[in-house]
């Protein structure tokens, strides 16, 4: 069971900043496409993975890293902080 | 080193005054304050961050450029939430031996900040609501470190 | 624009104050301030100054750093006299609707009154009084622009 | 008649910080000469121009401008404001 946030615009494109999921995922990437199938908002956000940016319990990460031992996955726009 | 996230406003000055009464040794301190610019067509400017995310983050980036710069100190104020125009949104404060390190240091901060720590900004206007784009110069400013 | 050039004490944070609240569309403010450095042995630090030149030689640094950096406003001030180690010497306050103009403009405030503009600096300390040498670094820093 | 001023060690080391002169001196260099031969202290403060700045009419210039004009004329050391 990992928990899935999201920020910013996928927040509201999903229309809802937090949801637990049941995943035998092992990569992020893996996680992004059983999320895509979960409905049409979902699968709307992640459709340009360029404009996503992913951090694994609130590390910055790149798409390929491990979920081995994750708890907290978290999909935002690029930051605009400052 | 100093790092406060808070909805509510602040007084840049009257914690940049704290953070000079408290230096010692220091030569050089500079400070930087983003301010809601006021364009004529912003209402409003709301700030969301990941509250998991944000203070880790930017302790993290504090601890780099002290250890960097070699900063006798340094503070972060960092707003979210709902801001009007001509509000202050952020300050960091940097203290240093010279003056060339704590320019440096708070410029080091400031690019950080806007492109590593998880804070997102949505303008409100009267044609409705924005996100604000991260702009290709501030990815790419991080470069220069 | 705004330059104060004086002997006694003032307050740094309410200057800042003032030109924070001035500030009619900026989306940047960066302050420096100049410390007299206590390094242990210093017991006061002599700012010597050219009355004459001093305040048009200013003056000419802040229009030139206003046009070329697109600044909002700019404001120093620098004192003369008698300082105690840990007292402010001077600051610079720049504002500009950009983070990079405001922390350039400075910087490069900062690199030209380092060198041309016309103070001399003379400590004091138990073994006798010392006028500070010009450092290679602070000329060098001149180049940049 | 020009007048004269001294800024920080030139000021200490001559004595001085102000005088006025009567001459005929066209460049700085020339008015520089003139001054060295007034006393010891004028000639050890010029002995090294290097160490040595100068504003005419409060502009920074080298040591051949012209003083045609030219009402002060201020020696000092490299600066150390900020």
């Amino acid at each position: 069971m990992i928990t899935v946030l999201y920020f910013a615009w996928l927040r509201e494109r999903i229309g809802l900043g937090r949801e637990q999921v049941e995943t035998r995922a092992t990569t992020v990437t893996e996680l992004v496409d059983q999320l895509r199938k979960i409905d049409d908002y979902h699968a709307a956000a992640f459709s340009d993975l360029r404009a996503v940016r992913v951090a694994v319990d609130q590390n910055l990460v790149d798409f390929d890293a491990t979920l081995v031992g994750a708890r907290e996955v978290a999909f935002f726009p690029p930051m605009t902080g400052g | 080193m100093q790092l406060f996230l808070q909805e509510q406003a602040f007084d840049p000055w009257a914690l940049a005054g704290q953070f000079s009464s408290a230096l010692n040794g220091a030569g050089a301190m500079v400070t930087f304050s983003g301010i809601v610019r006021d364009d004529g067509g912003l209402t409003q400017l709301e700030i969301e961050h990941y509250p998991n995310m944000s203070r880790p983050a930017i302790m993290a980036i504090m601890q780099e450029a002290q250890a960097r710069f070699h900063l006798l100190d340094a503070m972060v104020i960092h707003r979210y939430g709902i801001l009007a125009a001509g509000e202050v949104i952020m300050m960091v404060a940097t203290a240093a031996l010279h003056r060339r390190e704590a320019f440096e240091a708070a410029e080091y901060l400031m690019d950080y900040l806007k492109s590593r720590a998880p804070f997102w900004k949505k303008e409100y206007r009267a044609e409705g609501t924005f996100w604000v784009d991260a702009k290709d110069s501030d990815e790419a400013a991080l470069k220069r470190w």
